[in-house]
């Protein structure tokens, strides 16, 4: 449950949806599966681009505002990356299963909570753009997120990355960032009180994680420096989950 | 809503002509189970069962609250069955299905109605606080056969469950955290699973174990039967369907037992390998030797 | 109010007087609406229901395919239509039970016994002869004392006969019960014909329909735990008990068309006698 | 608990039609043993094997079979509406209950009552339901809509006139959603569907009139193919003359009598002329002038129609009629003289009466 | 010449080395044809847009980039199998993929067919037929006639028999012309040397039909067994990923559990 452990993905784990993927990191398991593109409902049908619907489903409970909240801001993010226009009239539907999420041994947990959980973005975000990429829906780019937390320590501030339930009880503010393969800022969510210069220094690192430029600078080839500060390199971990994908799928090549 | 593809007439054909030659698609016996594959979570009360490509998880959960008026001394037990997109897209969030009220009321008869768990002992201070446990059912993957791999789930997700554990001193009543002590089982009384048969032919005369999602599609009627491993019919049920002569459905009932007596060993086996996984190292004698202090 | 299992191994009675293989009284009619295609009305006991059927229709232009979620016979819903859809809607009065519980549109017992219906019915109904139409069964429970999803199969069936569609055969229905409750695995215990509603509450029991006077079961429903080895028995009685109410609802409606030939409102028959010649 | 004890008496509260002592179960070993009630338990179960399944239990009093019944297993006949052969038999078997009739070697089933079964040539009234691009869907009282295609209209402006895109396009103005008509049934499809027309001047809108739904076909009270469906009368206490149509699915039209084009060209006009005066009138939706008197006698009329569907009398021609006659001779006895209308309940008994001469 | 196969992901720059043009100056007239999975972003970017391998073609001047996937989007001139839904005053209406909008099919477009001889087909029925008209804006369209020929070429309907789900790509390695040396397919050969008589069709769409053929003695009719075997020998082979040896091994395998 530490911000160190390495992310887990496999790709194509549910044999009747178009493409899913499964992901767990610092606690988080998230399953994801893909549709589409389908036909869409009339209600959502749009004459120029498809429609992307994003449901988020608790691992307990029926899903509130919470979850609502969450499925808005990834259906916004995902229509981004998305080529929508190449699918006019379509549906595209992401269906995201939260399967464990890290347990606060401090505190027995009520099963509906009211309150905004960014921590759960980053796992969410990535299972939704994996299970994208296995089921061959046409993207831009792809794009990874990560939550970072501004958290008080010995009367200091420090930024902590992908933060535990307990560090984000005790958190000053709390953001969520996602970029594009290109670099481009595509979300950033915050949540309590910060200064600007926090917010850069937030910026920064969530972009170290988010966009190692080791990777952009050798093109295709894989750098693999995973006992970097600060975090988990996400591009890589998305290149190598989707290179295992890609050679099993082709292995008559 | 898109709706479901219904199978071509040639599909439907030869499913029921290579039947009535004792042939199944994926070439197994008229009362063979796909693999039957359970996997627990990290945390207590997961539970993630695979039928062939038919997977369910499910996940029960424990909190405190108020009893009903109407019945103060026992605690609250609910069982939620909601199929999401996820399933198949012709699924439609918040707006329930016949397929899905089916499963919830077999479900609810099989496992609640049933008393598999004692609601009684889920009450902590009489017609105030009680444990409210709930298993959400989640439906990953659907090939057929959504109740016995859904069922199976329930019973082994509530199995491997542990709540808190609870003190009453001085009529202050006090839950401990998971991390001041070690949380405890349920109260389990027996453990309940269904078979469910599908009826193909005219006369519905030929019967088969365990169906994919094409022959259920293709199927005239499906009678369920839960049953637990002393002999007990927890729920019967054939709603409607082409009539099966009553002699055949006596010789399923006693096929069902049997296979709910594997069932049985099958999950008490995979139960016990999960607790020794946990307990490396004695790590669990030591805990619960702290909670009697 | 536990029921008091000694009284029936001394008098071999049971609380309303009845002996093992004794059904209810049986009341049935009908045409009871003269504007609807078919009706019925039926008591089992205090057990009283009445029925209605719309159909075969086609579905209006505004209503399109799939009208109610449940109900539609699993064979016969669906894209192609090759078949009439059976359509089931079940309302059961405040008034119908003593504790007067308001059930929801979304109940999902409701839900459970509509498709139950719907899907008995469709197997027995030539819903083949009737492409892209619906038969709408509206079913409303007056009062309840045990044996109702049998009421209302038997309700149901009756109506569609007087609404003239063709059909293989009644569906009839029946409960069955046994003395001993799951725990006492009691070898002595009596099957029981026809539960009212104190027996329902207190012993295992199912319901059986059955396809006109064969055994073959159409429904089969088991809400209660009970040993294995008690299956037989109950089954053996309720069966049996169908076809008695076979019987029965067949009585009607011949007494009903013997009437209405009386009247002179159908014209009489060919008689099968003046067939035998040519 | 709802429960009231009933003394314990015979289940059957209509006395068996078929004499048989194991059929009443009140009647079987009554004092024995719980070993001898549960005697069927031991061992083997019989499943109560089928009696006499394959004895026909055909009433001939009444002539009425029930669905599920064997009406014969003589290969000789073949099976007509209203029966089905199960599987791996040769025995016809009811899917109704009714009545048998047989034409030469068909045997069927006319139930006691059903929907209308379009057959070609019935005269049917109907309403228009839905309208399509080059038709219209009309309910009939069937078990699907019948449809009208645009081809089958008489179109204004001649009667030979071949139909054209404007038509199409302005195919409301011929009949649109609610609107009433009377047509012939022309074509039967496969699937039980019926395509109807209306090219005669006998047929088309109906207005001028109400409308009266009466059950479909077969007993119970409702209309009779017959060779009449369509008649003028006159009518009493000083109102014009009435139409009625009866249509043979069981809807039937009443209306003031307004002289065909037809008749009015015999009296007045040229050839010429018809065609103008079709176009102005048929597909008109606007009510002519209709006076107290025969709105008053309509009105009676619906209410002799009623009261025979009510009191289970068939309806044709000849029962409307008379008890038409017998309405009017009701009203004048009354204490409010011919304005008294109404013919239900005890009056509409009355009438039955003195219709059937009980 | 470039056997180099590099990964590539949406949004990746694809160095300009391995775009063909640039590699082969002399054969600047022809233009640079790109298939699926890229996308051309004016004046002179080309971007992946799926995961998978880049594959460049220098002597065609073409790349694409090979993915497998399971959601079938229509392409003219694919074959394809459908399943008619329902059928119209003009067109059949036929479904190519679960939840997706139907595809039109003329009620002429079969060999021979005229308004009165032309195949009646209820709703259900199996067509093997090829895309004429795909489009994002529209309802595809197909045809179960060449119309250039008028002939239909083993298309049509498709009576008895049996369809199997296939994924995308392996529908593709089993419809290349050396299906056995370009796409590594050998099963279904290997199951017509064990003996086993039978035909299949396959469709782009992810779905094979196999049909009992009637065998030399003039047996008509389906073996259910062996549309079976063939079946599940197609299934495994593409789920499992198995390489030719371990096609031979799945065959004798799964003959030998029929006889």
């Amino acid at each position: 449950m530490t911000a160190s452990t390495l992310p887990e993905a496999a790709l194509g784990v549910l044999p009747r949806a178009d493409g899913s993927a499964k992901y767990s990191h610092a606690g988080y398991t998230v399953t994801a599966s893909v549709n589409g593109p389908i036909e869409a409902q009339r209600r959502d049908e749009h004459p120029y681009e498809a429609h992307v619907d994003v449901i988020v489903r608790p691992a307990a409970g029926v899903g509130g505002t919470r979850e609502r909240h969450l499925e808005s801001i990834l259906q916004s993010s995902l229509t981004q990356i998305i080529l929508v226009k190449n699918f006019p009239r379509s549906l595209i539907q992401v269906v995201l299963q939260v399967e464990d999420t890290p347990e606060n041994d401090y505190v027995n947990t009520k099963l509906v909570q009211a309150s905004l959980n960014f921590a759960i973005m980053p796992a969410l975000f990535q299972t939704s753009v994996l299970a994208l990429l296995s089921a061959g829906v046409p993207m831009r780019a792809t794009a990874a997120a990560t939550a970072v937390a501004v958290v008080p320590e010995d009367g200091a501030k420090k930024i902590v990355v992908d933060p535990s339930p307990r560090q984000i009880e005790i958190a000053q503010s709390v953001h969520v960032l996602a970029f594009t393969s290109q670099e481009e800022l595509l979300l950033a969510e915050s949540e309590g009180d910060f200064t600007v210069k926090e917010w850069d220094d937030v910026y920064e690192t969530a972009q170290k994680i988010c966009c190692r430029p080791a990777s952009t600078k050798e093109g295709m080839e894989m750098v693999l420096d995973e006992e970097d500060a600060g975090g988990p390199d996400m591009r890589h971990f998305l290149r190598s989950t989707l290179e295992s994908k890609v050679t099993a799928d082709l292995h008559w090549k | 809503m898109p709706r479901e593809a219904e199978p071509s007439l040639n599909e439907r054909e030869f499913v029921l002509k290579a039947l009535q030659e004792n042939t199944r698609l994926d070439g197994r016996e008229l009362d063979q189970y796909r693999p039957l594959e359970l996997t627990f979570g990290d945390q207590y009360g997961v539970a993630d069962v695979t039928l062939g490509k038919t997977r369910v998880l499910a996940k029960a959960s424990a909190e405190v609250t108020v009893p009903y008026t109407d019945r103060p001394l026992d605690g609250i037990f609910n069982i939620a069955t909601e199929l999401s997109p996820m399933t198949s897209p012709a699924f439609e969030v918040n707006r329930p299905t016949e397929t899905e009220v089916l499963i919830s009321r077999l479900l609810e008869k099989t496992v609640r109605r049933s008393g598999a768990l004692d609601t009684e002992s889920l009450c902590l201070v009489a017609g105030q606080k009680c444990w409210s446990i709930r298993v959400d059912v989640h439906v990953l993957s659907h090939d057929g056969n959504l109740i016995d791999a859904a069922c199976f789930a329930v019973v082994a997700a509530l199995r491997h469950f542990r709540k808190p554990d609870t003190s009453m001193e001085g009529g202050v009543l006090t839950v401990y955290t998971p991390a001041e002590r070690e949380p405890v089982p349920l109260s389990w009384l027996h453990s309940p699973f269904c078979i469910t048969w599908s009826f193909f032919g005219e006369e519905g005369e030929i019967a088969l174990l365990d169906a994919t999602w094409l022959e259920e599609q293709v199927r005239v009627g499906s009678c369920t039967i839960s049953l637990n491993k002393h002999g007990e019919i927890c729920q019967i049920a054939k709603l409607g369907g082409t009539p099966v002569e009553a002699v055949a459905l006596l010789q399923c009932t006693n096929v069902a037992l049997s296979r709910a007596k594997d069932f049985s060993a099958f999950l008490d086996r995979k139960l016990a390998e999960d607790a020794k996984r946990r307990d490396k190292g004695g790590l669990l004698a030591e805990l619960s030797a702290e909670n009697d202090r | 109010m536990p029921l008091d299992t000694s009284t029936y191994s001394l008098g071999l009675l049971r609380v309303d007087g009845r002996r093992w293989n004794e059904l209810r009284r049986i009341h049935a009619q009908i045409r009871t609406q003269a504007a609807a295609d078919g009706s019925s009305y039926l008591e089992m006991g205090h057990t009283k229901v009445m029925c209605v059927v719309t159909g075969p229709t086609e579905p209006g232009p505004r209503r399109g395919g799939n009208v109610g979620s449940a109900g539609g016979a699993g064979a016969a819903s669906g894209g192609q239509h090759k078949d009439a859809e059976v359509l089931v809607n079940i309302v059961i009065a405040g008034f119908s039970s003593v504790d007067r519980k308001r059930r929801g549109k979304g109940d999902k017992r409701t839900l459970e016994m509509q498709s139950t219906v719907a899907n008995a019915l469709a197997a027995s109904l030539h819903i083949h002869l009737f492409p892209h139409s619906q038969i709408t069964i509206s079913l409303h429970v007056l009062s309840q004392d045990g044996s109702l999803l049998a009421a209302l199969i038997n309700a149901a069936t009756l109506a569609c006969v007087d609404a003239g569609i063709p059909m293989t055969d009644y569906v009839a229905a029946c409960t069955a019960g046994s003395t001993s409750t799951y725990a006492a695995n009691d070898e002595s215990a009596d099957p029981l014909l026809d539960l009212n509603h104190q027996e329902e509450q207190e012993l295992p029991g199912l319901t059986v329909a059955t396809l006109g006077e064969t055994d073959r079961v159409a429904v089969l429903v088991c809400e209660s735990r009970v040993q294995v080895s008690r299956l037989e028995g109950m089954l053996a009685v309720g069966v049996d008990g169908c076809k008695q109410v076979r019987e029965i609802l067949d009585r009607v409606v011949r007494e009903k068309g013997r009437k209405m030939i009386q009247e002179g409102t159908v014209e009489r028959g060919t008689g099968l006698n003046d067939m035998d010649v040519d | 608990m709802p429960i009231t004890i009933l003394p314990p008496k015979s289940s059957r509260p209509i006395p068996s039609r078929r004499a048989d002592p194991e059929d009443v179960p009140s009647d079987s070993d009554s004092d024995t043993s719980s070993q001898a009630g549960g005697a069927d338990l031991d061992g083997d179960i019989p499943m109560i094997t089928t009696a006499n399944k394959s004895s026909p239990k055909y009433d001939s009093n009444t002539g009425i079979v029930t669905p599920g019944e064997l009406i014969t297993s003589d290969p000789q006949w073949m099976r007509g509406h209203g029966t089905y052969i199960p599987l791996g038999t040769k025995d016809i078997t009811s899917s109704v209950a009714g009545t048998i009739t047989r034409t030469n070697k068909l045997i069927s089933v006319r139930p006691l009552r059903a929907r209308y079964t379009p057959e070609v040539g019935d005269l049917v009234v109907g309403r228009i339901v839905e309208v399509q691009a080059k038709r219209w869907r009309v309910d009939v009282g069937s078990t699907q809509l019948a449809s009208l295609p645009l081809s089958a209209i008489n179109l204004p402006g001649g009667i030979l006139r071949k139909r054209t895109e404007t038509d199409e396009l302005q195919i409301r103005t011929f009949f649109a959603e609610g609107d009433l008509l009377v047509a012939e049934v022309q074509q039967l499809f496969q699937d039980g569907g019926a395509s109807l027309h209306t090219r005669s001047l006998k047929y088309g809108k109906l207005r001028n009139g109400v409308f009266v739904a009466v059950t479909g076909m077969g007993g119970g009270g409702g209309v009779v193919r017959s060779r009449r469906q369509v008649w003028t009368m006159d009518a009493a206490n000083g109102a014009g003359q009435i139409d009625v149509v009866l249509g043979v699915n069981g809807y039937v039209w009443i209306s003031k009598h307004v002289e065909t084009p037809a008749e009015v060209e015999n009296k007045t006009m040229g050839i010429t002329n018809m065609e103008e005066n079709v176009s102005a009138t048929m597909y008109s939706s606007q009510n002519d002038p209709i006076d107290s008197d025969t709105m008053r006698e309509i009105v009676r009329l619906r209410g002799v129609v009623t009261a025979l569907v009510e009191n289970s009398l068939r309806v044709d021609e000849d029962m409307v009629v008379r008890g038409y006659q017998e309405a009017v001779e009701m009203a004048l006895l009354s204490s409010k003289g011919p304005e008294d209308v109404y013919l239900g309940g005890e009056r509409g008994q009355q009438l039955a009466a003195a219709l059937t001469g009980v | 010449m470039a056997t180099e196969r590099p990964l590539v992901l949406p949004g990746d720059v694809i160095p300009p080395s391995l775009i063909p043009t640039s590699a082969n100056p002399n054969k600047k007239q022809q233009p640079l044809r790109l298939g699926p999975g890229l996308r051309h972003i004016p004046p002179s970017d080309i971007v992946p847009t799926v995961a998978g391998q880049l594959i460049t073609v220098p002597h065609k001047n073409s790349m694409w980039v090979e993915y497998n996937s399971s959601r079938y989007t229509p392409t003219p001139s694919d074959l394809v199998i459908a399943t008619i839904s329902r059928s119209g005053p003009d067109f059949y209406y036929a479904s190519l993929s679960p939840y997706t909008a139907n595809a039109t099919l003329p009620h002429l477009s079969f060999e021979g067919a005229t308004k009165k001889t032309r195949p009646q087909l209820p709703p259900g029925s199996l067509v093997y037929a090829r895309v004429t008209l795909a489009n994002k804006h529209m309802d595809p369209e197909i045809e179960c006639v060449s119309s250039a020929t008028g002939k239909a070429d083993g298309l049509g309907p498709l009576k008895d028999g049996m369809v199997f789900d296939i994924s995308l790509g392996f529908a593709r390695r089993l419809l290349m012309a050396r299906s056995k040396e370009e796409g590594k397919v050998e099963v279904l050969e290997l199951l017509g040397e064990e003996g086993l008589a039978f035909e299949t069709a396959v469709g782009r769409n992810g779905k094979v039909w196999v049909s009992g053929a009637s065998d030399a003695k003039g047996n008509e009719g389906v073996n259910a067994k062996t549309v079976v075997v063939v079946g599940r020998a197609l299934q495994e082979t593409d789920t499992k990923r198995l390489g030719v040896e371990q096609q031979r091994k799945l065959v004798k395998k799964l003959v030998r559990e029929m006889r």
